[in-house]
């Protein structure tokens, strides 16, 4: 490693990058290493993807300088950053809908001659990167009948076999399940091998221990420190540097509640979901565990009404689930799973944002006060620590875990008696994520029940009194959260061996 | 005989003189020659116009009388028609070209005599005011222009050789556009006082401009702000020309049952070899066109017209 | 190792084939049924393929000669609109386009130079609406409404005043040649106009299919974010796109100004509705990333056999009705059957 | 390395800066008002009270389209289908009205007293906004395609109804009374009374009330909106109901105005509502807009339009200026928010 030192495969000084009102990135300096994993860590609105963009032309830097391989660098587009051997998988999902997953791993890398489409080892490299990640993507169809983590995964094969020379990997693996994980850090290592530089973003430390080489860590813009991992003792050292004091990073179950019976599923069943039947007590935490397309998120949508099932689903009594306006007059609330598409209002301000899911609160015979609007963006920013320098802000314009929190704001708004949260620290850094698990558990505690979720094993067993494996679309199994859980047992359930497993 | 196939073109059959005429031709023909009329609209577009004269061709059809803008842009089609031996005639425009049959009716001999008369009627109550004229149509409409516009001009020129014409304007967008632009133009050039709406339909807005103003009125026979012609002489009109104290006092009186018979007998005419297909110099028949007047024609003589031209 | 979960081959498979077999192909049968419905209409009165029928031979020629304007755009038309963009200059670019062509042709220019002169007349309109749109970033609707009055507004100021439209008259006399282009028969009895129409729709299947430009227009208007992250010129591709629809126009108002023997400054005139119909009828989604050339070619031949074919059939006053109702069961059934297609 | 161990202070945010749409509507109001300063300098008699009264009494139709034009703009819908609703209506209610014996097809109707007439015509137009809602609501097609097509479909009926030309004869006494009723004893009449108050009622229903909240929300994120709990369907619904049924009015004090059910009345009028929407500001992908706004852009185009009249300009001038005027209001209004917001 030492001869490499010499020439940074990249390197930024001074990187500074002002929005409105905002310093975003400030003054930032480091460089990385080539055939290295170098991780970018640090809160949400840190500057990480504002940083990102930079490097790869998407945004122009206010001031500062960057270089590649010691020479001068200013993308003014991606094309160019692209052209100067740097590919991105951005934080936000940029697939084609309407394209096929073939074009879409292709787009703006196709070969042509006098503008017509040929085929080439593109193609094949492509289709082979795929595969090494998700062998079940057929790359013949339409990306729009994919599901959320497909789509990710289409993307992060489209970075991977851009035959650049850095990829930058914007949180990868927020909407993946470990199973993916495990095969996408399979393709970041063979690209490492080669000799490939990856910069890669995640909120979730022990992949940075699992995987990188080197770590850079912001906060507030600031570049704090530059250190190879095997400097940095453990998760508590990083997530001191990130945020500046500890917080408590191991997860304490709580006593398992034993209130009566709020919610009752009966044999749910649609084209997603299999005879799915369940209770959820009140003042309870439970969780919903399976991997990519296993169900939790139509079982969320299908509790909310959102989407159509056949079965019934009582809430204290009354029938719901025909669609989300009843449900939330029942009392139920969901964070869907696609922060911008499903939960956000990005071209409108935080404030306007916030009041939705419950407008009789601030209501009068139909007049809406706006006062009151205020006052609970207000106390939300403050309740959620929404980093944003005015209420008045456009959603578009926060970074991607405060756009998660002010979903989660809209939905606390609401003062639901169950929540549902699919995904809910999607995107979040660490210590808003104990934020967000302390809401939830003081909502448990006043006698409110939560549904969570979740791909992320270790969010489950944080935070949930009672987990329910699912697999393809079935609930194959329920246990009781606690010290004893065997993760193996549980891995091996959602992988569909379970030994409850029906057909 | 065994029932002619006869296509009948109008320029447009929103305007309620087309919409008689067509009726009119579709009993008429029947009636009288047990033929089948077909009636095309042009819906105020050259381009459909065109269009339809090959569907006299395509549509099986023994005869057509055409109603086209754009005598040039017929040419073809009717040469074609008449090559598949076919009868064509021409209404209104002459296909000069083809040397068809044509049937017009004197749109220009009207519209100078109704602009004569307002300005005889202006000057005589208002001597001291001078005549401001304008006209409400289609501007840039040849035919418009040299059967309504031109003349009109010229009828109230002989009359005040003095007289200010300010122009004319594009109402073709329909009545509503006739009267935000006489509420337009009326607020900030309050002087005009001879209008020549050029369509029953544009008079209707016309007149509902004026009164929003406040004017349109005339004093017992006398004009007091000024004076409204109009063409397409129809019921409603009837009741405001004779008025004495509405300020529409002229209108062109174009008659449709008239026309219809009188296009339908001319194909007819052609078919039975009464007339030549072609000839050299098109030849023309002309048809009356009238003037509806409060100063030259009395009410029951109006009414009288109405009903033999309009069927009511 | 355990199959993978992720895509459930479902019961529904083979239901959804099916539809999705109807949505690929759903704007065919509809033309097949118009076509059927038109053909049989008056059976009583004629045959089959007697003159007064819909199939005779004339007929059919006088649809495929009037339809060549309306094809020639519908297919950049389309194209542009998968992008995610609009042009709701083309009528009057069209209407411009014939008076300048016509212009030139009565002041003694010859066939080919006038030609080429107007289709450089359309790639300067096009480019103008690319301007205000890629480069001013105005609203694409607003920016060519704006240029639809602004192109309507020349080609009356070209024409003098008191006149209907460019023609023989006042000493100038059009030339000869000029009305063979849109009428007269080169191949099967139909005009240039028509070849020309069918050559630029087969051209244009092959950039949607085949070419960067295609795949850009798609990516452009399915997710404009992406394409420009994956280093498309999002903004070169529209204003491509805007020059070609230019081109067209002018192609359309040539053929038009020449089967009337005129350049008529308002022969385009609502032009952009019937184009936008046949496009949306066609299937493209109106917020781009999806439409097919090809269906909006066959769409353009239903709306004119429907109106060409109902002259004789019904009223002219029902027409309106007729293709309003056409619309929203073509609409309508696309979308349900298109989505039956998706949820599978 | 450095560690700063503070956490960045809370601040309580209280103050709101002006509002991007506020911004615009203000924009829209200055574009309008230095329009009609320049014209006055150019157009000789201008500048006067009666002229600026022209303005609006003379697109008091449009701007009361524009209403639920902008309503279903806001909602992420378009509304192209107003201009034949008002078609429509007008032919219905004449219809309806007409005394039944007439002498020929279009002077006979089905004889109705006049207000069960223009209840029945109101009806057939709200019908068409039913229909709107129907295929957009229920079956999902894109509104663009739906009220295109209910467009041509309600002109359509209207033409079947007239035969393609008009109705105006047969028609009862009071059928007049309505469009040409003077009110408080000046030269402005009853429609212009009308949607001043329609504009007063939307502006705050916009403004003040969970319905206009609404409204905003989906458009912004239709499917956000339903997840919160919005019932987007009824309320499209509703704004559908509530655009044809101005629409409706609309149509039927145009036909009392000029006694007639005329066919092609409103030809167009749906793009120029859907003009003055745009021009006041209003986005066209949704979420963003104001009525005020919509009002000062029809503003703007009445202002090109009558000093193109007072100056008899030929038309082909009227169609360059136009373009010429809304192209500065728009680049104004396009520059301006980028430079706000960069
Ligand atoms: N377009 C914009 N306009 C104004 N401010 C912006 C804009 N985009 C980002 N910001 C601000 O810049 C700061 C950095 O945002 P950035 O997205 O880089 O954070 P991040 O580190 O990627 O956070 P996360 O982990 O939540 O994705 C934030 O305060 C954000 O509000
Ligand atoms: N195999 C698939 N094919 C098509 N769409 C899918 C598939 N799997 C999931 N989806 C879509 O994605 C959404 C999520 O599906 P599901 O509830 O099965 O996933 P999940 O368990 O929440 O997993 P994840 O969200 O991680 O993908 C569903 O609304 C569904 O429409
Ligand atoms: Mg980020
Ligand atoms: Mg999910």
């Amino acid at each position: 490693m030492d001869r490499e030192q010499q020439t940074p495969v990249l390197s930024v000084v001074g990187l500074t990058k002002d929005y409105p009102g905002v310093r975003a990135v400030d003054d930032v300096t480091f460089s990385i290493e080539a055939g290295s994993v170098h991780c970018l860590v640090g809160e949400n609105g840190a500057g990480k993807s504002t940083l990102v963009k930079m490097l790869t032309g998407a945004l122009q830097p206010t001031s500062g300088s960057m270089k590649v391989r010691g020479q001068p660098f200013f993308p003014a587009n991606p094309q160019e950053a692209r052209d100067g051997g740097i590919a991105t998988l951005f934080q936000e999902m940029h697939v084609v809908d309407e394209l096929t997953v073939m074009e879409n791993l292709t787009l703006g890398m196709e070969r042509s001659r006098f503008g017509f489409l040929v085929k080439s080892d593109l193609d094949d490299r492509v289709v082979r990167t795929l595969n090494a990640i998700e062998p079940s993507i057929d790359a013949t169809a339409r990306v729009s009948s994919l599901s959320v983590a497909q789509k990710q995964i289409v993307e992060i094969a489209r970075a991977a076999s851009s035959g650049a020379s850095v990829i930058i990997m914007d949180e990868p693996t927020a909407a993946l399940s470990e199973r993916e994980v495990e095969r996408l850090f399979g393709v970041i290592r063979r690209l490492r091998e080669s000799d490939v530089t990856v910069i890669y973003i995640s909120h979730k430390l022990d992949e940075i221990f699992q995987l990188g080489d080197a770590v850079t860590v912001l906060r507030d813009g600031r570049h704090i420190a530059t250190a190879p991992l095997s400097e940095i003792a453990d998760r508590s050292d990083l997530i001191r540097m990130m945020i500046g004091r500890n917080v408590f990073q191991t997860y304490e179950p709580r006593k398992t509640a034993t209130g009566e019976t709020v919610l009752e599923a009966r044999s749910l069943a649609n084209h997603l979901l299999d005879d799915v039947s369940f209770d959820i007590k009140r003042g309870e935490i439970v969780g919903f565990y399976g991997l990519v397309g296993a169900g939790k998120t139509e079982i969320a949508r299908a509790l909310f009404g959102a989407d159509k099932a056949s079965g019934s689903i009582t809430f204290k009594g009354n029938p719901v689930g025909h669609s989300p306006r009843q449900a939330i007059e029942a009392g139920i609330a969901l964070v869907p799973e696609e922060r911008r598409t499903q939960g956000l209002f990005t071209n409108l301000s935080i404030r306007e944002n916030i009041p939705v899911m419950n407008l009789r609160k601030l209501s009068d015979k139909g007049v809406y006060r706006s006062s009151e609007e205020l006052a609970a963006a207000n106390e939300y920013v403050g309740k959620l620590s929404i980093a944003t320098d005015s209420i008045d802000k456009h959603t578009e314009k926060l970074s991607g875990g405060n756009q998660q929190k002010v979903v989660f704001a809209k939905c606390l708004f609401a003062d639901a008696d169950l929540l549902l949260l699919d995904e809910p620290t999607r995107g979040v850094d660490v210590g808003a994520k104990m934020e967000i698990y302390n809401i939830i558990k003081n909502m448990a505690d006043t006698g409110k029940s939560v549904a969570v979720f979740s791909s992320e094993l270790e969010e489950v067993l944080g935070i949930c009194d009672r987990i329910f494996l699912l697999y393809s679309g079935a609930l194959i199994e329920e246990m009781a959260n606690g010290p004893e859980v065997d993760i193996a047992h549980i891995l091996n359930v959602v992988t569909g061996g379970g030994e409850g497993a029906v057909q | 005989d065994d029932g002619k196939r006869i296509a009948f073109f109008v320029s447009d059959l929103s305007n309620v003189f087309h919409q008689a005429q067509g009726a009119e031709a579709e009993r008429y023909a029947k009636e009288k020659y047990g033929a089948e009329v077909v009636v095309f609209d042009g819906q105020a577009d050259s381009a459909v116009m065109t269009q339809n004269i090959d569907q006299v061709v395509a549509g099986g059809f023994d005869g057509a009388t055409l109603h086209i803008w754009d005598a040039e842009a017929a040419t073809p089609g009717v040469n074609d028609a008449l090559d598949q031996g076919i009868v064509m005639t021409s209404f209104f425009s002459p296909i000069a070209d083809t040397g068809i049959p044509t049937a017009r009716s004197d749109e220009a001999a009207v519209s100078f005599e109704m602009g004569a008369q307002m300005a005889k009627a202006w000057k005589e109550a208002h001597p001291d005011k001078p005549i401001v004229m304008v006209q409400l149509g289609w501007p840039n409409h040849t035919e418009v222009n040299s059967g309504r516009t031109k003349p009109f001009v010229e009828g109230v020129l002989s009359v005040d050789p003095k007289a200010e014409n300010l122009g004319a304007l594009d109402s073709s967008a329909g009545q509503e556009a006739a009267k935000q632009i006489i509420v337009d133009l009326l607020t900030q050039r309050p002087e005009v006082n001879l209008i020549y709406s050029e369509a029953s339909n544009l008079t209707v807005g016309t007149m509902a401009g004026l009164s929003q103003l406040g004017r349109g009125k005339f004093d017992n026979g006398k004009p007091l702000t000024e004076i409204v012609a109009s063409v397409d002489f129809d019921a409603v009109e009837y009741d405001q020309v004779f008025d004495p104290n509405s300020s529409l006092k002229v209108s062109m009186g174009l008659p449709p049952v008239e026309t219809a018979r009188g296009r339908v007998d001319l194909i007819m005419d052609v078919v039975n070899g009464k007339v030549e297909k072609t000839s050299n110099v098109a030849e023309e028949f002309f048809y009356k066109a009238y003037t509806i007047s409060y100063w030259t024609m009395d009410k029951a003589e109006a009414k009288d017209w109405l009903k033999t031209q309009f069927g009511e | 190792m355990s199959q993978p979960t992720a895509i459930s081959q479902g019961p529904t498979d083979r239901n959804g084939r099916i539809a999705r077999f109807l949505r690929d192909y759903y704007i065919y049968f509809v033309f097949v049924a118009v076509i059927a419905v038109l053909s049989v209409a008056n059976l009583d009165q004629f045959t089959l393929f007697e003159r007064g029928n819909f199939l005779n031979k004339y007929n059919i020629i006088n649809i495929l000669r009037v339809s060549a304007p309306l094809i020639t755009l519908a297919g950049a038309f389309t194209l542009l609109m998968v992008s995610g963009y609009i042009d709701l200059s083309v009528g009057s670019a069209m209407s411009l386009s014939a008076v300048v062509y016509a212009l030139l042709a009565i002041n003694g220019v010859p066939f080919l130079p006038a030609f080429v002169a107007t289709v450089a007349v359309g790639v300067v309109l096009g480019t103008i609406n690319g301007f205000l749109v890629v480069r001013l970033k105005i609203t694409p609707v607003i920016a060519t409404l704006i240029t639809l009055s602004l192109y309507k507004g020349i080609a009356l100021l070209l024409v003098q005043d008191g006149v209907s439209a460019i023609k023989s008259g006042g000493g100038l006399k059009m030339p000869a040649w000029f009305n063979d282009y849109g009428r007269e028969g080169v191949l099967l009895s139909l005009p240039m106009a028509f070849w020309v129409a069918i050559l630029v729709t087969l051209v244009l299947i092959i950039v949607q299919k085949r070419t960067l430009i295609g795949k850009y227009a798609a990516a452009t208007g399915g997710n404009p974010t992406a394409a420009k992250l994956s280093g498309i010129k999002t903004g070169k591709i529209v204003w491509v796109l805007y020059g070609i629809v230019g081109v067209t126009a002018a192609l359309a108002g040539i053929a038009r100004s020449s089967f009337m023997s005129l350049g008529d400054p308002l022969s385009g005139d609502g032009m952009e509705l019937t184009v936008i119909l046949v496009v949306l009828l066609g299937g493209t989604a109106f917020s781009g990333g999806e439409g097919r050339v090809s269906k909006s070619f066959v769409a353009a031949l239903i709306i004119m056999s429907l109106t060409v074919g109902m002259l004789t059939l019904v009223p002219a006053y029902y027409q309106t009705l007729v293709i309003g109702s056409a619309l929203l069961l073509a609409a309508a059934s696309n979308h349900i059957v298109s989505k039956k297609g998706k949820s599978s | 390395m450095t560690i700063s161990a503070q956490i960045p202070p809370r601040t309580e945010f209280t103050r709101r800066r002006l509002g991007d749409e506020a911004f615009i509507t203000l924009l829209v109001v200055l574009a309008a008002v230095a329009l009609f300063l320049t014209a006055s300098l150019l157009v000789p008699n201008f500048f006067q009270l009666q002229n600026m009264i022209n303005l609006v009494t003379n697109n008091w139709a449009v701007i009361s389209l524009g209403v639920g034009v902008t309503f279903l703009l806001v909602s992420g819908n378009f509304d192209l289908s107003v201009g034949g609703v008002v078609a429509l209506s007008g032919v219905l209610s004449v219809w309806f009205a007409q005394s039944a014996g007439g002498a020929n097809a279009l002077s006979t109707g089905l004889g109705m007293p006049y207000f069960l007439a223009i209840a029945c015509a109101l009806l057939g137009a709200m019908a068409i906004g039913g229909l709107n809602a129907l295929f957009v609501v229920r079956f999902g097609v894109p509104s663009i395609i739906v009220t295109l097509g209910t467009m041509m479909v309600a002109r359509g009926i209207a033409q079947v109804i007239t035969h393609g030309s008009q109705r105006n004869t047969n028609l009862p006494e009071e059928f007049g009374v309505l469009g040409n009723l003077y009110m408080f004893g000046t030269s402005v009449k009853l429609p212009v009374v009308l949607m001043i108050l329609l504009i007063l009622i939307a502006v705050f229903i916009e403004k003040k009330t969970v319905f206009g909240r609404k409204t905003y929300w989906i458009g912004a994120n239709a499917v956000a909106a339903t997840l919160s709990g919005i019932d987007r369907a009824k309320h499209i619904t509703y704004l559908y109901l509530f655009s044809s049924a101005i629409a409706g009015v609309v149509g039927i004090l145009l036909a009392s105005e000029f006694k007639s059910g005329f066919s092609n009345r409103g030809m167009l009028m749906e793009f120029d509502a859907l003009v003055i929407a745009l021009l006041g500001g209003v986005a066209i992908a949704g979420g963003f807009g104001s009525v005020v706004g919509m009002f000062f852009g029809a503003i703007i185009l009445a202002v090109v339009t009558s000093a193109a009249t007072g100056l008899v300009l030929s038309p082909d001038w009227q169609f360059t200026l136009k373009a010429i005027a809304v192209f500065l209001a728009i680049v104004v209004q396009t520059w301006a928010l980028a430079r706000r917001n960069r």
